[in-house]
């Protein structure tokens, strides 16, 4: 009769996360607090925010998995996550898509050095190198 | 089309069921979901704010870079990192605590240390960045006054502004967040103090907690975007 | 099973039944209801007002346009109207219409449970909504706005004199009545379903409102950001969309096309919802193609978010941005296609008959279909450059959003007046009304692409004089429309009253909302809470229990 | 071509009544109007196609006895793919017939003459690189690409003329262009379509398309204006820029500087342009050239756009290829 559950019911009795989780989560999260100031203070070009950002994202997964508890979670809540990160993804870089490129139209695109008989392509080609 | 009949089972409603759920886990899993979709939600609220941020950075590089540097101090952005994230372990053990069983106590306590740990964060933005911004005439609409230092950037220097102003829209909407959360922080401590909660229901403290940590993970963001990404040798 | 209001109580007068409508009386007890059917009618009332605000907007607008010089008032004036007219449509009338009022109505009822998720945050988002308007309102009797409903930049930031402000923060405050409702609707739907009504034996209609919800939660708080920035442009001038400071305007129509294109989806996926319901019902058949209905729905709402540069084709977009964003355009084409394919097959070997809301329905196939195609030839890129800024725009967003989306909302409220009301209206007076309202619809609208395809720009409070003959056409036409509109708003309300008392399930159609609640419902909706056992829209019972595709 | 539909078929009078199909005087419009039919074909096929299926199944399956049940139908898998495959594949011709036409008629022909043209609420200031200025009018040419260069001083606004198929938006503190070559002389409608404020409706103009001898003497008659270039020029010595920018000076000689691509102080390439000039008066310090010091004051706000594109004009004309101007 009843043919499929319906109702997406959690675990009934919810294991309780260990205090040791929370603490080493805790120490992690301030080692890289300390690292990620501390490298700032490093010339390292590009890669200074490629290693901010990368950090931020990493102590972002950890308080999101453990102190948010999505490591004990149904796969429901992870799918909500992924669909708003990869809106916001979504949303820069189709904007940064128009930002980037307008200059484009009047100087040829970087590459276009590569394609030595660009004016035998046909025009929609041709915008591109 | 129905016929069967499942009557409103007439089970001892725990303190906080709602009428239109049939078990107390099916609400709690309802309220978790609601959190996380509201959370979603605000992530594409600061989102558009970083896009925002992001293109202009893009734009106006040096100005950003010069605002960056100059203006914001690392020392403070730091040390606010360090007091959220402990504010967030506070909170994860208040969370432990009730759910744990035990003594309403240790939970309270867990709570106003909580409180206590939001409230450095804001004293410290308010007293020492923008308090000092304020005294500096960094501040966008009171008074902002470009500094000869930044001279080299020549026509950009207009940009300076334009980065105190996300700077401050940023962290202004950041801070806003936090004394919504300070509000649910005392709410949650007089419903503890008044014995709402048990191991079986603690519901509304979870679901504050998410609230806190996004708050957090926010803080986790705009502290490298704002102070760092550029290097500061 | 076969004749599913067997075990239902005969139809008795609403007055010796308690239900919903009088479980509690009193204004206060519908300020302060949490029943999410009375939240739905609080909403009715309030869209319709602003509808009929937006519609005298309209009506003053197309007067003005009899007469190539103007008609009626100074340019100044007229840019107001279309403005507010603009404004108060889609974010105060047609955002909310079926979801917030429909929406909450049905939902529920349509998968057999007591209440949304969150009946308090129901309620709060109806007094959120109705400050948004308030603000607006503001807006309005302080001197109206004169920006156009797309509030671009720097004329919104730094040129225009008008109440701007008051609007953005009215738009701000009634987006987060849209996001509360979207996200009660999605955890209503994932985790209140009646035993086994499991995701494929779902009523279209829950899936439609399920891909809004979406919209309403990763796209409304993109625009309410984005009226916040221009908001303190306005006040502290430092350039954020300002180009003499620095600033893109560019970035500004981004950020409001991200949330302002999925919005016009967010206006049509509940009226393709509707549709699907009122098909089925009156033909008496199971949809065709369920699944790719369903899941077109889906597929709607997810490419919705990456065509929004389709407008900015010549606002200075580069034209690399404007290539990919126009295949995307193409793209999002295709699942309204799927849909539109589907309904007319499931009229195949049919029953069909002919009350009222089926008229609208088969309005709406119609109507949709030109409206749509005719978006294709604005998704043309070389094709847009012409078109681009004139009627045939404004054409062709009326035939989605008047011809599609408020038919469909017509539609669905005939179709369930008798679940809401517990009264029947004069069906003769809806099919005139219907009949009405499409033809005068297309006099006012199908002149628009004509002018369109002339070059005839739009905003425009004075035109050339070679434009006048299809202007006054539209405008008869507008007349008419309106005469259309003003007789349903009659007999309903006449209904309400005086009308037959309904039967239990006057159409004979499916769904647990007509099977399962009676009519109208009680306030906790089902006597007996239902458990499901078949697929939606079996009308075909002999065969049982079946999926196909 | 529909108008003459309309005319054999005895509709003329309503043709005359209104037109319902706008002049098409470019190279342009052909090749859009095509498209356009083509588009136009689709919907009809598609709205017919509709409707009669709607009315057939209406009145073949409508209800005959009120408790009627029809017999049930399924879903074959094919007919879904083809009601979503062939959609697709008309889309994707569309696509690529527009976006062909959108390209072609985004890139200029080499031989283009130019054309200045400044959105300002509310009306359309227009400067021709031999000094006529111009406002709500622009005279061209027949049978000779121009180049539009459109900025605006103000809002945004929109350039259009529909009977050549171009609209651009007309930004503030940007350029950006269209082209056309008018095929028909004739005089026809120009708009502005972007919404610019109150007095929207009224920045409209016309567009005289001459024979190319009468454009010329136009262009000799008439008040006489100093040409653009001759205008950046006086500016050029006004506003100082001559101090530096000569042999010997602070700054780089101009001299054949237009069109040619350059390196920065930090490696990157740029080509010389309208844009580029314009940035290198507004916002100098984002032009570094690697062997000058970055000692050139900004003039932002010290110029209107219509100053602005004097000097560019003038700075153009120091170049190498002096392009032909239509004389
Ligand atoms: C409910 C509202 C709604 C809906 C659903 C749509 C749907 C679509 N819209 Fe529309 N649009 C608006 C409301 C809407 N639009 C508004 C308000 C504006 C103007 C805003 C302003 O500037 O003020 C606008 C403007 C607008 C533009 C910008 C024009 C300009 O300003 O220059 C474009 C350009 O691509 C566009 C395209 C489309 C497309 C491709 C679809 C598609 O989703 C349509 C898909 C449907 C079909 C295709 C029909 C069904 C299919 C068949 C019957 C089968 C045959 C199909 C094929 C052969 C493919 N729309
Ligand atoms: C949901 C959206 C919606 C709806 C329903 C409508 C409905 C109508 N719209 Fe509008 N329209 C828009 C959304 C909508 N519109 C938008 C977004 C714009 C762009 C704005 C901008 O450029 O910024 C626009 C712009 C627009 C223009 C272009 C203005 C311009 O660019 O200069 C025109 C011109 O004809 C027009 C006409 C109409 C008409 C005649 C109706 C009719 O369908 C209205 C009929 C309704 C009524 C008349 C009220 C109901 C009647 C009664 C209650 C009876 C009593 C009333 C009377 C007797 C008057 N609309
Ligand atoms: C104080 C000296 C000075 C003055 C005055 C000056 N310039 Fe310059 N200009 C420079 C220098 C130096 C550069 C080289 C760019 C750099 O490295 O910053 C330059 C670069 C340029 C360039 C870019 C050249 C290239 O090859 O890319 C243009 C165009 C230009 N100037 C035009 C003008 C105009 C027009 C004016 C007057 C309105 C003007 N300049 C006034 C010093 C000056
Ligand atoms: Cu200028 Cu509209
Ligand atoms: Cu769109």
């Amino acid at each position: 009769m009843h043919e499929h559950g319906t109702q997406e019911h959690g675990h009934h009795s919810e294991a309780i996360v260990p205090v040791k989780t929370y603490v080493l989560t805790f120490i992690t999260l301030l080692i890289l607090t300390g690292a990620t100031t501390g490298v700032a203070y490093i010339d390292l070009g590009v890669f200074n925010t490629v290693v901010a950002l990368a950090i931020a994202v990493m102590k972002m997964l950890l308080v999101i998995l453990f102190f948010m508890h999505v490591k004990y979670q149904p796969g429901l809540t992870r799918i909500a996550i992924l669909c708003a990160f990869f809106w916001l993804g979504i949303m820069m870089t189709l904007t940064l898509s128009d930002e980037l490129t307008r200059k484009w139209e009047l100087n040829p695109a970087p590459w276009s050095a590569l394609i030595p008989h660009m004016s035998h392509l046909p025009h929609i080609m041709r915008l591109f190198f | 089309m129905s016929d069967a009949a499942v009557t409103h089972e007439a089970h001892a409603h725990p303190p906080g069921f709602a009428h239109q759920f049939e078990t107390i886990e099916q609400q709690r899993d309802a309220g978790r979901l609601g959190m996380w979709l509201f959370l979603m939600t605000e992530i594409l609220f600061f989102g558009g704010m970083f896009t925002a941020y992001t293109v202009y950075r893009s734009l106006h590089l040096p100005a950003f870079e010069v605002g960056s540097r100059q203006i914001l101090e690392v020392r403070f952005g730091a040390t606010n990192t360090a007091v959220l994230i402990c504010s967030s372990l506070t909170m994860a053990m208040a969370i432990h605590s009730a759910h744990s069983g035990k003594k309403k106590g240790v939970t309270m306590m867990w709570l106003v240390l909580t409180m206590i740990l939001g409230l450095t964060f804001l004293g410290i933005k308010l007293r020492f960045e923008w308090y000092e911004d304020y005294l500096h005439h960094f501040v966008p609409g009171l008074g902002f006054q470009y500094r000869p230092e930044w001279a080299s950037l020549g026509s950009q220097m207009g940009q300076v502004q334009m980065f105190m102003c996300f700077y401050f829209f940023m962290t202004g909407l950041h801070a806003l967040h936090m004394v919504v959360g300070l509000g649910i922080l005392t709410v949650l401590l007089i419903m503890t103090a008044r014995n709402k909660f048990s191991p079986d229901y603690v519901a509304p403290l979870e679901i504050s907690g998410l609230y806190w940590h996004f708050v957090d993970i926010v803080w986790i963001f705009l502290f490298p975007l704002l102070y760092l990404i550029g290097g500061r040798y | 099973m076969s004749t599913a209001t067997l075990d239902l109580p005969p139809a008795v007068p609403a007055e010796s039944r308690v239900t919903y409508l009088n479980a509690t009386t009193g204004i206060k007890s519908w300020l302060l209801t949490k029943d999410h059917k009375r939240i739905g009618l609080l909403y009715l009332a309030t869209i319709t007002l602003m509808f009929m605000i937006g519609g005298l907007a309209a009506f003053f607008m197309r007067l003005q346009l009899i007469e190539p010089q103007g008609a009626l008032v100074e340019p100044e004036t007229y840019n107001k109207l279309f403005s507010i007219h603009g404004i108060i449509m889609v974010f105060f009338f047609l955002v909310p219409s079926i979801p917030a009022t429909l929406g909450n109505f049905l939902i529920p009822l349509m998968i057999g449970a007591r209440d949304v998720a969150f009946p308090k945050l129901n309620l709060l988002s109806w007094y959120v909504f109705v400050t948004g308007c308030l603000l607006a309102l503001i807006a309005i009797f302080s001197g109206g706005v004169d920006t156009g409903w797309t509030f671009y930049t720097p004329y919104s930031s730094t040129y225009s004199h008008s109440a701007v402000t008051w609007m953005a923060m009215g738009i701000f405050v009634a987006g987060f009545s849209s996001i509360l409702t979207g996200l009660n609707f999605l955890v209503t739907i994932h985790k209140m379903r009646a035993p086994g009504m499991t995701w494929f034996r779902l009523p279209l209609f829950i899936w439609s409102m399920y891909a809004t919800s979406v919209i309403f939660i990763l796209g409304t708080p993109v625009i309410a950001i984005t009226l916040f920035l221009l908001a303190l442009e306005r006040t502290l001038h430092v350039g954020i969309f300002d180009p003499a400071l620095g600033g893109d305007p560019l970035l500004f129509q981004h950020m409001f096309w991200f949330y302002s294109h999925p919005a016009v989806y967010i206006m049509i996926l509940p009226g393709m919802g509707v549709i699907s319901e009122l098909i089925t019902a009156f033909s008496r058949k199971k949809i065709f193609g369920y699944s790719f209905v369903a899941f077109s729905s889906i597929a709607i709402a997810v490419i919705s978010f990456i065509v929004w540069g389709h407008h900015m084709f010549v606002t200075g977009q580069s034209v690399y941005a404007g290539l990919i964003f126009s295949v995307l355009s193409f793209l999002v084409a295709i699942p309204s296609a799927v849909k539109v394919f589907n309904w007319t097959a499931t009229l195949y070997k049919g029953s069909i008959s002919y009350e009222a809301p089926m008229l609208y329905a088969l309005g709406f196939i119609g109507l949709f279909t030109m409206g749509g195609l005719t978006g294709l030839f604005l998704a043309s890129l070389a094709v847009d450059v012409h078109l681009n800024g004139t009627y045939f725009v404004i054409a062709h967003f009326h035939y989605i959003m008047v011809g599609g989306a408020v038919m469909a909302y017509l539609g669905g409220i005939h179709f369930w007046w008798p679940k809401i009301t517990g009264r029947l209206y004069p069906d003769m007076w809806a099919r005139i009304a219907a009949a009405l309202i499409f033809l005068g619809f297309n006099l006012t609208f199908f002149p628009q692409f004509v002018l369109g395809y002339l070059g005839m720009p739009r905003r425009y409070a004075v035109y050339p004089p070679e434009f006048q003959v299809l202007n006054v056409l539209s405008s008869a036409g507008a007349s008419i429309l309106a005469v259309g509109y003003a007789i349903p708003l009659i007999y309903l309300f006449w209904s309400i009253r005086y009308g037959p008392i309904a039967p239990q399930n006057p159409w004979g159609a499916k769904g647990l909302e007509w099977e399962a609640a009676p009519t109208p419902p009680p306030t906790e909706n089902f006597d007996v809470m239902p458990v499901v056992t078949e697929d939606a829209y079996n009308y075909q019972p002999l065969k049982g229990a079946h999926h196909s595709v | 071509m529909l108008m003459t539909v309309l005319t054999q078929t005895g509709l003329h009078e309503i043709a005359a009544l209104f037109p319902i199909q706008p002049p098409a005087a470019s190279t342009i419009a052909g090749g859009v109007d095509q498209l356009y039919y083509f588009l136009t074909g689709i919907t009809l096929f598609f709205t017919v196609l509709i409707f009669s299926i709607i009315f057939y199944f209406m009145i073949k399956y409508r209800r005959r006895a009120p408790d009627e049940v029809p017999p049930e139908t399924h879903a074959p898998l094919a007919l879904e793919l083809a009601w979503t495959l062939i959609p697709s594949a008309i889309c994707v011709v569309i696509f690529f017939w527009a976006s062909y036409l959108y390209v072609r008629n985004s890139r200029p022909p080499a031989a283009s003459s130019e054309i200045f043209v400044i959105g300002k609420q509310w009306m359309w200031h227009i400067q021709h690189p031999e000094g006529p200025r111009e406002i709500n009018e622009l005279h061209v040419p027949v049978n000779q690409p121009i180049e539009v260069t459109i900025t605006s001083q103000d809002v945004i606004h929109g350039f259009y003329i529909p009977a050549f198929r171009v609209k651009k938006d007309a930004l503030p503190g940007r350029y950006t262009s269209i082209w056309f070559e008018a095929t028909k002389v004739g005089t026809y409608h120009l708009y502005c379509t972007e919404y610019c404020g109150t007095d929207h409706s009224h920045m409209i103009g016309w567009v005289y398309v001459m024979p190319q001898s009468d454009y010329a003497a136009w262009l000799a008659g008439g008040e006489q204006n100093e040409s653009m270039s001759k205008a950046g020029e006086h500016l050029f010595g006004v506003l100082g820029c001559s101090s530096c920018h000569t042999a010997g000076g602070d700054g780089p000689p101009l001299q054949g500087i237009y069109g040619q691509t350059e390196k920065f102080a930090d490696g990157s390439t740029h080509v010389v342009d309208d844009t580029l000039i314009r940035q290198a008066i507004i916002q100098p310090d984002s032009v570094q050239l690697p062997n000058y010091k970055n000692v050139m004051p900004t003039f932002k706000g010290q110029l209107d756009e219509e100053q602005m594109l004097q000097l560019v004009a003038y700075v153009k004309s120091l170049g190498p290829q002096e392009r032909k101007n239509g004389q």
